[in-house]
């Protein structure tokens, strides 16, 4: 199994969500982050002061699949988090060992 | 305010006590959530809570003896005779003008609470609490008291002539100089600026300071009637345009009109209008308010960054400039035809404009010194600032134990 | 208001200037606040910027032309003669009834900016803040000030009988229509609905709503006593029963009765008795309270869906429904032994009912055809419509550059 | 308030016109607020409906009935005989005193809303929205309505001399002791103690309690003079010398002076000053205020954890204790120089500290045995009290559906 | 060393940190994540205009323990974190290759 | 590759971005997070009554590096965050299979 964890524009969020599920996926988990990257922040004025906002909101998508998804995960979530611009994000794959569901204590696949 | 044979008028003490709930209001909630929504949150609650002790300090002192310092009978023209201490001989049916002196002495009262509120704006973010609270009244007793009774109390600024409606001196200019000497003597923070922590909370509280001026400057009148009226109509005219005119320079200077500057551009215009409100017209209100608001900007944009001085929100930028513009176009503007009792350069009396300069200058002294002195002794005993950990930590925590939000 | 030979009741000055305080209060903070609210977090601020730059604009617009425009001596029945701009000959012994013009002027310069307002609420989320400051300058122009003049001025309306005690027409049929007019030219949302941000917020918002109205309706007596209390009690019964009206529907429709509900039902209420507040008594208060509601939510609830237009916050299905409810069910229950100005339907007077009628359609004709206009001589020069990345990422850092919460 | 042959007098209307709408926003959006910024997030939402739905029920239900049970003609002390159901022959020119009655029924409204809605405080977090709704009817028919005839209608109490100026027993004592029976009835929350979510939030809805208590307070003169004036004065003075008290004991106590504290010290002052206010000069207020602090915060932080009842936001703590204290203390510092009604102890009347314990004893055990009544009602019907998963997952959407922030 | 991320019902987040204290975890992070899976979000009306709740509020629980440690921690959160109902939640387990303090530099299974 | 995870200080979190971007990292992404460990809670009072928070304000910083820079990155977040007393916080190392920038497509060292 593999953690797939996608950083997202936020408003992305729905259109990522929606593809997931087409491709079969059950179960995920976001969170609020922010990021630094290419995408170079901005600056806000309050009273004339200057404030370099360096981090930008961004959503973090993490989603554990069986190795044989991984590769229609990744492409799901590439096509629909895609706007071409800078800061669109990026994807990182991560080795899971094992997962349990809380409620049965199934375990692997069966919990995923 | 001498005693005089004369009754107390239900439409002229409805409306002042009215007034007087206005103007209270002003400081809490209003000030203390203007100035805590620009506050960064981890500090919000030391903010708030240095502008509601103020509050609930000067209301205490001046029963007890701030009024008769500064509204009884003058010795000398300095300061108010102590024979009112806690209200004795003040009573039921005790008149001034024409509503109670009960009412009187509690309108008076927050204007007094709101002057030290004012104050806070400058020191917010790593002031000890402790020293604050001393600060408050040993502010109260030694400047507040002696400029009013200068001023409005029959003391020698008022006998000179001075106009001031309803506190550009005694208020404005008064919290703004000692904010740049409390400020001196505390140091900067290790974070600088403005960071807002909440700006709806900042629009909540410039909503009511705005509906606040109306009894602020119109209760000045001490009547319900046409000088009341005029009183607020000119509020909310330089208030306004005073508002545009900063929301019109960032668009220009910046870009793009910000919220919180229409806030600052507001109360600017209001500060500039307070001492001219009894006695200019609406053409008067739109320079005062214009006037107001550019040079408030000018000093808060372009000047504070380089000056050695940490005024967090803007206290002297704010009601310093716009408290000065105010005291010195009222002797431009004051119309004899709005109050008799104001005759400005427009109207051929070039000699009031003189006064209004003067009668600054002697606050602004006065203010400076005492406020040096207060800080100086508190800084050597209690001392004035927290640890640099509270300030990194936040003084919600370390001068309260609470958290703003949970 | 002709000049009368006439004196100055302090006690009526007082009552009417605190309701000038009120009525302002309405707009900023109350209404920005409800407003911004109901808003998503990313638009906010560009939400209560409209409010309060509304507020602004129109109170030096005002002194400037528009008090001249809506209340002097009328120029065919269509418009006020313009011998009063900038307040000239308005001084501060001038009497409107048993008050200060200035009084009078002011506690209509709060009405005029409230009802330009209030049509923000159609448009957030995607107005250029530049085309809504040129809306409304515009606005209050060529439709507030002509239909205020009709109705309240001594213009065609008013002597033809039309019975609006606070502003049925004038401010909540007028911005009801005209909010829809500027959401056609406008166009839908990206993201539609109402996803409030903050609904303590809408709470403070429609809290000193209900408080800002007894000083709307009960100050539209323009005099303190019987018809201002009655005014005020019937305001507070049909308010109270619209907000519980709408509860139970809720409750009954769709499971729970919800905050924002109450709040809806509450500003319903408050529209629909404001053309009525000094002619009926408790028992059509609650008639007019509980129908305003019910016809809103079925407007809100059922029929918006199936609507062209965007209307975001309701402004027609909230002041335009209970906006006609309201005026046409005083032509109903006017009573007589309240206010002999007015006598409805159930004291015998079917024509006042037919009156009723008549006034609101000419009201909506005109609000509609000249918003129309205006919005189109906006939307070829500057543009009505933020980018729709602005919009994506919220107007609070578009249109101001500013983040609501740090 | 039998019918006399007066006239109205615009300066009194103008100021207790003003006071009701004071008082409305004690309740709306005051207490709402204050309530709800105490309350955990996820039902920050259900306390603020219990506030409102409170002042909107009791609105209507006031008019309907409440007004003539309370204030009519008596009958045999008990309770107001029904001659005036839905205000019949009540119309604009009836006068109470020198001010309209519809002004009158009005200012007294706002007093039974706020009264209900303090009970809420002890039952948040866990109480069925719908036995709220019920319970508000039940009590202020069968106890707030009797409890204010006999003490303010021309019931008993007031015929035996009980002192109470704005509603130590009525309101205070009153909502004090339902406020424990009714938490008795429901059991004690799963998480106990105060969480605040939003201390800024507190501090609004304590500013503006403080603003309005002085209408509350300085409109029960029902009239505009130095009886109200000297009211507002000491209602200011002890609420801040007890916001004072409360810091003080705590800074001593625990450590550090809190929000919250100065908040609940305020609000313990204001109830303790509410019964004298009429009556006692400003040393009196002093006392006042430091007592019913110093009382309240044995109570609440000392005493309280060991009952066996949960009153959430300490109701009884804070309005029971400290409206016990005021009523009592009124028997000792009634100055007849204030208010030659009112003459205690201190001033050689032993016997009203007398009439002022037996009064507030009578009011204890009437409202402790009805409300129990109502609440066995309730609890045997409906049920009182939300599921279990709601009061983990939280009430604004078991009761509402909604969230408080999105 | 292993990583143990538990995705919990907000509610037992008490619970949960007390029995992986009595387990001998001494350090834990968590984060407030919002979970998809098939417990199903809700509906929202807001003047009558409904919002579908797709995301739910939870916690992420991040443990790195020794490996000796896994099975007795996986079983400290089971007991803890289940009510028995749909959305109870997941544990999921990840290799973590080292472990540093900060504050001493110390390494692996000392600075846990 | 690999991921490394830094518990910080959340006053620490500009320095610590400085040094990473003095290291050369271009990317990071944060998240706030709480943290329980041996610097104890502390307690808080509202109206007499203690609440203890066992939970402090922590930021999780989270970089993914190419092998060759994960000694040099390490170094950065200590020098940067340490300030010697308890909280400082901890750096975990975790295997990163894959990374993919969803704007271009590039993978792994490019895609960082
Ligand atoms: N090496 C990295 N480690 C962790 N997060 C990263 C890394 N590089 C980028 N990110 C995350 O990806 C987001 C997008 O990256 P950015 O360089 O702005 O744009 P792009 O993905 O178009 O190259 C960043 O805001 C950050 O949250
Ligand atoms: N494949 C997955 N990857 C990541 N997180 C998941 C995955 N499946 C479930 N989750 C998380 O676990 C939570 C609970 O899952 P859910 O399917 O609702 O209930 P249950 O655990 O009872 O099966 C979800 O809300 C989500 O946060
Ligand atoms: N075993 C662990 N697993 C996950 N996070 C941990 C672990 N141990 C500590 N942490 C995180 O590191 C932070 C700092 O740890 P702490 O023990 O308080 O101080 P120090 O790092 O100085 O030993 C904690 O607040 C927690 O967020």
């Amino acid at each position: 199994m593999k953690k797939i964890e996608a950083i997202i524009k936020p408003f992305k969020l729905d259109e990522v969500k929606d593809a997931l599920i087409a491709a079969g996926v059950t179960g995920m988990t976001v969170t609020e982050v922010r990021g630094f990257g290419r995408q170079r922040g901005h600056t806000e004025l309050y009273r004339g002061a200057e404030y370099v906002v360096d981090f930008l909101p961004k959503i973090k998508v993490e989603v554990v699949v069986p190795d044989n998804m991984v590769e229609k995960v990744i492409k799901s979530i590439i096509d629909s988090a895609k706007t071409g611009k800078v800061g669109d994000g990026k994807i990182f794959i991560y080795p899971a060992e094992r997962v349990i569901r809380i409620r049965t204590g199934e375990v692997d696949e069966d919990a995923i | 305010m001498e005693e005089q044979v004369s009754q107390i008028n239900q439409g002229d003490t409805a409306w002042i006590i009215v007034a007087t709930a206005l103007v209270g209001m002003m400081t809490i909630p209003a000030l203390a959530l203007f100035y805590g929504g620009l506050t960064r949150t981890k500090s919000i609650l030391n903010t708030i809570m240095m502008n509601i002790s103020a509050y609930f300090l000067v209301s205490v002192a001046w029963v007890m003896y701030g009024y008769t310092l500064s509204f009884n009978e003058s010795f000398g023209g300095i300061i108010g005779i102590p024979s009112k201490l806690l209200m004795n001989t003040v009573d039921v049916k005790a008149v001034s003008g024409s509503i109670p002196e009960f009412t009187f002495s509690t309108f008076q009262l927050t204007f007094a609470a709101i002057t030290v509120a004012l104050i806070s704006g400058a020191v917010v973010e790593r002031m000890k609490f402790s020293a604050w609270v001393i600060f408050s009244i040993l502010w109260l007793t030694f400047v507040y008291c002696p400029v009013a009774h200068w001023v409005w109390g029959g003391g020698f600024l008022m006998k000179m002539g001075a106009l001031d409606f309803a506190g550009g001196t005694v208020v404005h200019i008064n919290a703004g100089i000692s904010a740049v000497v409390l400020s001196l003597f505390l140091g900067k923070r290790k974070e600088g600026g403005v960071l807002p922590s909440n700006i709806p909370l900042v629009v909540i509280g410039a909503g009511l300071l705005l509906i606040g001026w109306f009894g602020f400057n119109g209760g000045s009148a001490l009547s319900s009637g046409g000088l009341a009226a005029s009183a607020v109509l000119v509020t909310n005219t330089a208030a306004s345009f005073a508002a545009i005119t900063w929301m019109f320079i960032e668009k220009i200077h910046r870009g793009k009109p910000t919220t919180i500057g229409a806030a600052s551009g507001l109360v600017a215009g209001l500060v500039g209008i307070t001492p001219a409100s009894g006695f200019v017209d609406v053409i008067g209100a739109l320079f005062i308010g214009a006037l107001s608001s550019a040079f408030s900007y000018i000093f808060v944009v372009v000047i504070k960054s380089k000056l050695p001085w940490d005024d967090a929100l803007d206290v002297f930028g704010i009601h310093g400039v716009s408290g000065i513009v105010g005291s010195i176009l009222t002797g431009v503007f004051a119309n004899p035809s709005i109050n008799e009792a104001g005759t400005g350069l427009l109207y051929g009396n070039p000699n009031q404009l003189w006064i209004q300069i003067i009668s600054s200058l002697i606050v602004i002294a006065y203010s400076f010194v005492v406020t040096a002195i207060i800080a100086l002794i508190i800084k050597a005993t209690v001392g004035l600032r927290t640890e640099e950990e509270s300030e990194i930590m936040g003084l919600n925590e370390s001068e309260h134990g609470e958290k703003a939000f949970n």
